[in-house]
């Protein structure tokens, strides 16, 4: 169990060593440090969790099983190539005067917090903590997306504040429902540890379970960045500092999703209708759909991204909704792949604001005559993310599609559509800025994309082959969600 | 054995692309060499000096690129040996590779469809690497770097036998969409120029388009059965109705890809696009792929096929081909219009497999047999010649930077051999007898010439029509190219870059070409090698062999009886001989009369002759323009300058004729319009004010509690 | 079963209930920002007030340490950072043009009813006593986001971000007789966290739009110009 | 046999042009020339030297062998005076019309090659117009191969023998389409007027304005050759009575004497029609094609419908 409180303990140091640091310490390098670290111990969890399945700590207050492992792995191991891309990245932004020293602690010091939160998030067994350390993600982010003090950064910011806190609220109210549920078949103070209410889901009552889902799905699904409450999540990725937009995108959302499919899990072992599952597949679908046509109007290229980033979000929601054993392995996978290769993105991205010295994408021109290697990796993480084989992206596409074509063939013509339009919105956008010839006096700058070649070779990896032990946890975590494992 | 072979030519092609791919650092590729050489050949001089020739710095990057098109022609002659070997031993080979999802690998099947299919694509990739290192030696390699070219030609061939190997869904649609994507980014490897970013574009999109659409085609049968394995597919029974979904979305998704009107807008867009020996290897192989794709689809994954699919494809064929001449008839661009034509034999190519599936449906294995055959063999020809005249067109262009057939002229006296070659590829296009191309169109005819078997006399009728619109094709197909090789290779230079142009010096291109040319005649005189290739792949996929197919020796050619028709093309080929052999001797035996006098053309004794004066392509089409007209969008504007007194005598006279293809403002521009209409509108939800966001998560959340409740 | 039956205690709670109601409504249809403050911290008076009772009656100490961080920042802290925020943009005179208040408070009610309704499952689990208490902050939970709804002011969001803090508070209180420990704290550190914040963030957009008025942060749109 | 009967065909043919030229003489009251002029014709550019345009390719020089070896291989397949011969064998009717087909081919790019404008004017119509017989010809074909159920042009007479004399409205139909789509082919009026040379009107002279002496000999001979073709189709598809199906010498004259006839009538009516009728515009001559394979359509519908066995 030590790795567990180490992955949580790390963090926690960071947070406190870059408030007190002094001036002269290499704040960049440090952060990667930590990171690294951190992954160390994920892994050293991971390998226990190999090794003798489900963990619970000593007062089953973190709970590590087949479903989170692999996430928190992905966490750090994002966490990680986020916070190598970040050094180059914000000693740039220093250079350019956007940053001070200060702020740059502040941002080093948030950044733990952040990661501390979503490794909260995902070891936890108790709902209520898992409330607290999504509020204390918004909180730890809040301040990074304003990290620039433009108008416009201060507004994401606002809004980012405003609309996760109300969201998240409801989702507080959920969760009091949820003990209030639990309390009232008996077991007090561990009422809210999930693993109990897993145990037994079967006699908490259905009706109140359902009301608690309604409000965790409208409040965690705001940070999912469901439409309509997704309205937060453009804003906060286009005015934020482009890692920060690689973790948001990376991590939060997925961890969102989380929390969301560990409550579906407890409303589907209490009541037995379809209800959770529908929903989810509404919101999904929904935003999928809408995403999908909002990134044809995009022009600024974060927020072309991030729109991709909802459209993504739905297409699981709505995987899980489903339900079947197919679409809920398509989606656990799915959730890895996109973090993986959006991060990866985010990556490329910043570079190519820097590059062109703007995010308006009439602005950036010709990379691939300017700085092959950021035009390729853009280019390539595009084809990526647009689904197209032999990228990992891919294989869960088509598993969603053939998982709706088993239980709702109806709806499969809705996912192409989507799929087609936002296929043809992204390329619309990318194609011109990574093809041409170069504008005049663009210059290259120091860009390290090792991230971005890593992220994408494990992409293409998963696309080819998923590793044993991969696979393994996620028929295990597709038997813990939907019954059965896959085929 | 076989199946080794096979792997092998996937493995190569990949290795070729890896290897291109390193080019880019051949620089440091060069230093290193430089070292271990150094280190080891002191002794040998001979060899030493031959390295040292290939290890200076400019020998040496021209040396890597030899070393790419070696590696991929070796892949193409073992899809070759792999192809015949397993289309002469009538085996069904199957494999599994141990990549995919955990409990689907890749499953492998390779049987004579699929070794058919690899004989095709072989003899194009090999010709294409003949011709590949003079061709690409002219590119720029600050402009277009090689690396990025050769590494997806490796990938785009290997995605082609990919998808000839593929034995489960899932496989199937990777090496699908890996075959897509590579060739995008060859279509968009000269993306300074906008046309070619617009076209690399609209390729993509249709690809995914369709490959999404055959994605939910495999998702129909899937449904229906255990999983997404072929044996799965095919042992899934389905209801007649589900079966016609599942083939109209094939149609529409290997249509989409093979060219079928109106989904071929992105075929002349991309052919010119991209460097001549990718398109060759585009136009000529990849519609095959697709044509493989849906032969797979029907005939071995549904089993059962229906003969009112074999009208729609039928009357879909007989559009194409229709439409695809017409447009090509109208094209001065010489690679639009072999794009075009593409369309054309593909829609032939249809139509004869609609021809086959309606005598299967009507139970009739053995005609259908006949129009199976007859539609792969047209298929094996066109990948033939169209490769031939893509990569003619490639040596047109490296010699004189000039694709506009108007613009040129007289090539005849400048590159000989090249137009020799050239005029092969003409004359088994335009369906001439002793070429390939004639036969697999006979074998048409005689397919809907056994139309009498049939008892629905809506079919009798239909088909002789369709087959009567065969030979209009053919007909315009002749008019058509007589237009390319007349104006390209007769007359008069009609510009500077033809005037001083002059023979390909790079002997692999003419080799290459040559290779082809030679195929196409070799098949013209002897194609029963071939058809009884086919007859096995017949054997397999339908169960049924020719009607009559002991008379397949080399000699005769008599698929359905002797005495209901036969073709003999070796004999005809001694008579033509023989006639034209007594002709030239008996004509040219006085001594005074046998040299012939050169003077200037008479010309009606009017002189003066220029070449302005000569026919241009639009003169040339001009007729059919007037006949055919409602078929194009015709812009046509005639300007005149007058001047003089009272404006009354006319100085020049401009005329200009733009033609556009029907299928853009009828299909696809509303369908972009209502995209972009449709984004407008969901825009209007995010007002920016954050009031109204938390007015939605309010409205949310009381309606979701008002749901469940 | 009636109110007279009922023990003194949960008289007490469900009359403090409906104050907590009542003190909703009356934000919901403040205009000025300075009486809207008021109103807010005698909510969390309340609040105070209702946790001290259910600590006492119960006998669950944790729950007085709960008051007290109630009273410390619901009551004090948050009140007076507000109160000095409208001050120093002197805006304590000018007055939310909220239009038809009537209709409003008619929508208020209507919410009311409608968490009733919601929640009416849960009264076969449970006593009509709970069934109002969870209603009642349910609508206040409910009433807050109509209030930031309704209102153009950030430090009007703000009272009304906490107000459906207090909301979820009281639900947590008398429903389930408080969260675990750990839930507590970690809540109550969050809002004090989120009030620091909103402090820090008065400052930005002031310094930015020079004025508090969030419709006029709509640079960020989808909508053409 | 076969070969004798080609090379007979191939000496007939200019004495069919010639007796045409007699006939239209008579019917327009001049004086013909004998029928043996064709003959004459012929020797004399045979001995003349011929004159090519300097940058005339080899495609202009070979073209006439290439077309006239065609034209004769097409003849060697249409039974002249008796069925049943080997040749007949080696390619079919549809084989038949490719023939003619890389006749034609040769003869446009032979026009393209001097450069002329007539010689591209030439090539650009005559490609037309053939583009559009082609196919109202092989529906008149088809009618007659379902009707033997063969494409075999021997086989098929054999049968419309051995079937004696039925009355087949699908026949007539074929009839008068392979009539207009010979005329058309042939380049007689109304679609070409052979002797002409005048510019705006020519098709086929105008591709062989630049030939001379033996080239030019070959070309008219192949088509005089086309012509009697086209005639012997006619004649001995629709009215086969007479053709020698066994080799015997006295049936072979007997077939000789009977196609001889019937080529006489043939070119009688020929002579008649192009005596009466005006040439047309060239942009009305899709019209006239068109309705030959409207008929051509007809009578394979006919066929179909009237006279299927089922």
């Amino acid at each position: 169990m030590i790795p567990a409180y180490l992955v949580l303990l790390i963090p926690l140091v960071g947070i406190l060593f870059f408030a007190l640091a002094g001036k002269k310490v290499d704040t960049g390098k440090l952060n990667i440090r930590f990171n690294a670290v951190c992954l160390v111990a994920t892994i050293w969890l991971a390998i226990n969790v190999l090794n003798d399945g489900t963990l619970l700590s000593a007062g089953r207050g973190l709970l590590i099983d087949s479903f989170n492992v692999y996430l928190i792995v992905l966490t750090a191991f994002v966490g990680l190539t986020t916070s190598i891309f970040s050094a180059s990245y914000m000693m740039h932004e220093k250079e350019l005067g956007r940053l001070t020293e200060k702020r740059l602690k502040l941002y080093y010091s948030m950044y733990q917090g952040f990661m501390l939160a979503m490794y909260l998030v995902l070891t936890t067994n108790n709902m209520g903590v898992m409330w607290v350390a999504m509020e204390g993600a918004t909180l730890a982010t809040v301040l990074l997306v304003s990290l620039y003090r433009t108008p416009e950064s201060i507004e994401a910011a606002w809004k980012y504040f405003i609309l996760c806190g109300v969201g998240i609220a409801q989702a507080l109210f959920g969760t009091i429902l949820l003990y209030y549920a639990a309390a009232q078949i008996g077991n007090g103070e561990n009422a809210l540890l999930w693993s109990v209410l897993f145990e037994n889901a079967k006699q908490l009552n259905p009706e109140i379970l359902e009301i608690a889902f309604v409000f965790m799905l409208i409040g965690y699904g705001t940070k999912i960045g469901l439409v309509p409450l997704h309205n937060w999540l453009p804003d906060a990725h286009s005015e934020g500092p482009t890692p920060m937009s690689a973790v948001l995108s990376g991590l939060l959302l997925n961890d969102a999703l989380y929390a969301v499919v560990r409550n579906k899990m407890l409303v589907d072992g209490a009541s037995h209708n379809e209800m959770a599952g529908h929903l989810m597949m509404g919101f999904g679908l929904l935003s999928f759909l809408v995403a999908a046509f909002f990134l044809h109007r995009q022009k600024d290229i974060k927020r072309l991204f991030s729109y991709s980033s909802i459209e993504h979000m739905g297409m699981m929601t709505f995987a899980f909704g489903i339900g079947s054993p197919l679409a809920t392995f398509a989606a656990l996978l799915h959730m890895t792949v996109h973090s993986l290769t959006k991060s990866a993105i985010f990556v490329t991205v910043g570079h190519a604001a820097q590059l062109a010295g703007s995010q308006s994408m009439d602005k950036i021109r010709g990379l691939i005559k300017t700085q092959p290697r950021i035009g390729w990796g853009l280019l390539m993480g595009t084809i990526a993310i647009a689904g197209f084989p032999p990228f990992g992206v891919f294989t869960s596409e088509f598993l969603v599609l053939l998982a709706t074509m088993h239980s709702y063939p109806w709806l499969t013509p809705l996912l192409l559509l989507g799929i087609g339009i936002a296929f043809a919105g992204l390329f619309r956008h990318v194609q011109p800025m990574v093809y041409g010839e170069k504008p005049e006096g663009q210059v290259t700058v120091k860009a390290n994309l090792w991230p971005v070649i890593i992220h994408l070779a494990l992409v293409l990896w998963l696309g080819l082959t998923i590793p044993g032990f991969l696979a393994n946890w996620f028929s295990q975590a597709t038997t813990l969600i939907a019954g059965s494992a896959p085929l | 054995m076989t199946l080794i072979l096979a792997y092998g030519a996937v493995l190569l092609s990949f290795a070729s692309g890896l290897f291109a791919l390193i080019t880019n650092r051949w620089q440091t590729l060069l230093a290193v060499s430089h070292r271990r050489i150094k280190k080891y050949f002191k002794i040998d001089n001979a060899c030493w000096s031959w390295i040292t020739k290939n290890l200076d710095e400019q020998q040496f990057f021209a040396t890597l690129q030899q070393a790419v098109f070696i590696l991929l022609g070796l892949s193409g002659m073992f899809a070759v040996l792999a192809g015949v070997s397993v289309l002469i031993d009538k085996t069904v080979l199957t494999d599994q590779i141990g990549l995919g999802l955990p409990w689907l690998p890749w499953h492998v099947r390779f049987d004579s469809l699929s070794g058919f299919f690899y004989l095709i694509i072989g003899i194009a990739v090999t010709a294409v690497s003949l011709y590949g290192p003079g061709y690409v030696r002219a590119y720029d390699e600050h402009k277009h770097p090689f690396a990025a070219l050769g590494l997806f030609t490796g990938l785009f061939v290997s995605g082609m036998l990919l998808v000839l190997l593929a034995d489960d869904a899932f496989f199937f649609m990777i090496a699908w969409e890996l075959m897509s994507v590579a060739s995008y980014f060859l279509v968009a490897i000269q993306h300074e120029n906008p046309a070619n970013r617009r076209a690399a574009f609209l390729y993509l999109l249709m690809a995914e388009v369709g490959a999404l659409s055959i994605i939910l085609a495999f998702g129909v049968l899937a449904s229906s059965a255990g999983g997404f394995t072929f044996d799965a597919l095919r042992d899934a029974t389905l209801s007649d109705t589900r079966a016609s979904i599942a083939f109209i979305l094939a149609l529409l998704g290997f249509g989409m890809k093979a060219g079928l009107v109106p989904l071929h807008v992105w075929l002349p867009e991309a052919h010119p696009a991209a460097p001549s020996h990718i398109s060759a290897l585009m136009s000529g192989v990849m519609l095959k792929v697709a044509l493989y794709g849906l032969v797979r689809f029907c005939y071995d994954l549904i089993g059962t096929v229906q003969w009112q699919w074999g009208v729609v494809l039928v009357i879909i064929g007989t559009v194409s081909a229709l439409g695809g001449i017409l447009y090509a008839m109208m094209q001065t661009h010489l690679k639009r219009l072999l794009a075009y034509s593409s369309v054309e034999n593909i829609g032939i190519i249809f139509m004869v497999l609609g021809l086959s599936m309606i005598f299967m449906g009507n139970g009739h294995p053995q005609l259908a047999a006949l129009g199976f055959l007859a539609a792969l063999f047209h298929a094996f020809n066109h990948a033939l010649f169209k490769n031939l005249l893509f990569l003619c067109a490639g040596i047109i262009h490296h010699q004189t930077h000039e694709l506009n057939i108007d613009m040129l002229g007289g090539l005849i006296k400048k590159m000989p051999q090249t137009s020799l070659i050239f005029l092969v590829g003409c004359m088994s296009i335009s369906s001439l007898p002793l070429f390939n191309g004639f036969v697999s169109e006979w074998l048409a005819f005689q397919t809907a010439l056994q139309v009498d078997v049939l008892n629905n006399g809506v079919l009798r009728s239909l088909i002789p029509v369709s087959a009567a619109a065969l030979a209009l094709t053919a007909a315009l197909a002749a008019a058509c190219f007589i237009k390319v090789f007349g104006l390209i290779f007769l007359g008069l230079p009609r510009s500077h870059n033809s005037q001083k142009a002059h023979e390909i010096a790079d002997k692999g291109m003419l080799a290459g070409t040559t290779l082809l040319a030679g195929l196409c005649f070799l098949f013209g005189i002897l194609p029963g090698i071939i058809i009884n290739l086919l007859n096995g792949v017949a054997k397999q996929m339908l169960g049924e062999t020719l009607p009559n197919d002991t008379a397949f020796n080399w000699l005769w050619l008599a698929p359905v009886s002797a005495d209901k028709a036969s073709y003999s093309p070796p004999l005809v080929l001694v008579g033509v001989l023989i006639a034209a052999l007594l002709s030239f001797w008996y004509l040219r035996r006085s001594p005074e009369t046998k040299t012939m006098r050169r003077a200037e053309a008479w010309d009606c004794g009017f002189g003066g002759l220029t070449p302005k004066m000569q026919y241009t392509g639009s003169a040339f089409a001009m007729p059919f323009q007037r006949i055919f007209a409602r078929v194009w969008l015709l812009d046509e504007q005639i300007h005149k300058d007058v001047g003089g007194a009272m404006n009354l005598n006319v100085t020049a006279i401009h005329y200009q004729l733009q033609v556009q293809d029907h299928s853009w403002p009828t299909v696809y521009q509303p369908i972009v319009y209502a995209v972009n209409t449709a984004a407008k509108q969901v825009g209007r939800i995010q007002t920016g004010n954050i009031r109204t966001y938390l007015g939605y998560s309010f409205v949310t959340l009381l309606l979701m509690l008002w749901v469940i409740s | 079963m009636n109110i007279e039956q009922q023990d003194f205690y949960t008289q007490a709670i469900l009359s403090l209930a409906a104050l907590v109601g009542l003190t909703s409504f009356l934000m919901l249809g403040q205009g000025r920002l300075l009486r809207l403050i008021f109103v807010f911290a005698l909510q969390g008076s309340l609040l105070t007030l209702t946790t001290t009772l259910a600590g006492y009656s119960l006998n669950n100490p944790h729950l007085y340490i709960s008051a007290v961080l109630t009273l410390m920042l619901k009551v004090i802290f948050i009140p007076w950072m507000l109160r000095r925020e409208v001050i120093q943009m002197n805006a304590q005179r000018d007055i939310e043009s909220t239009k038809n208040k009537s209709l409003l408070m008619m929508g208020g009610a209507g919410l009311m009813v409608f968490s009733y309704y919601v929640l009416h499952p849960i009264v076969q689990t449970t006593s009509p006593v709970m069934l109002n208490a969870l209603a009642v902050s349910l609508s206040v939970v409910l009433l807050g986001m109509l209030l930031m709804i309704t209102h153009r002011q950030a430090v009007a969001h703000v009272v009304g971000f906490m107000s459906i803090e207090n909301g979820l508070f009281f639900a947590a209180i008398v429903a389930t007789n408080g969260m675990p420990m750990v839930v507590e704290l970690g809540v109550a550190f969050d809002v004090l966290v989120a009030a620091v914040l909103f402090g820090i963030f008065f400052l930005h957009i002031r310094s930015s739009i020079d004025s508090l008025d969030v419709d006029r942060l709509n640079r960020l749109k989808e909508v053409d110009k | 046999m076969a070969i004798v009967q080609t090379l007979l065909f191939a000496a007939l043919a200019p004495l069919l042009a010639g007796w045409l030229k007699w006939c239209k003489c008579f019917l327009q009251n001049r004086r013909a020339p004998s029928l043996f002029q064709s003959y004459r014709d012929l020797i004399k550019l045979t001995r003349k030297q011929p004159v090519v345009a300097e940058h005339a390719s080899w495609v202009f020089t070979r073209a006439p062998y290439i077309i006239f070896s065609a034209t004769v291989l097409a003849a060697s397949v249409v039974p002249l005076i008796a069925v049943n011969l080997p040749t007949s064998a080696i390619a079919d009717v549809i084989v038949l019309v490719g023939f003619l087909g890389s006749a034609r081919f040769f003869l446009a790019l032979a026009g393209l090659d001097i450069g002329t404008a007539f010689g591209g004017m030439g090539s650009s119509r005559e490609m037309t117009v053939s583009s559009l017989a082609e196919p109202a010809m092989l529906m008149a074909v088809f009618t007659l191969s379902m009707t033997a159920s063969t494409t075999n042009l021997s086989v098929g007479i054999t049968h419309v023998l051995n079937e004696g004399l039925v009355l087949r409205p699908s026949f007539v139909f074929a009839l008068f389409a392979l009539i207009l789509v010979a005329v058309a082919e042939t380049g007689r009026i109304p679609i070409d007027n052979p002797t002409t040379h005048l510019e705006l009107t020519m098709i086929h002279e105008a591709m062989i304005l630049e030939y001379s002496g033996r080239h030019l000999a070959l070309i008219e001979w192949a088509s005089q050759l086309k012509l009697m073709l086209y005639g012997v189709l006619i004649a001995n598809i629709f009215f086969p009575w007479g053709i020698a199906e066994t080799i015997s010498l006295q049936s072979l004259l007997s077939g000789l004497l009977a196609i001889v006839g019937k080529l006489a009538v043939l070119a009688i009516v020929l002579a008649i029609s192009e005596t009466l009728v005006a040439k047309m515009r060239l942009f009305r001559v899709q019209e006239y094609l068109s309705f030959a394979y409207l008929l051509g359509l007809l009578g394979m519908l006919s066929h179909i419908i009237l006279e299927a066995s089922r």
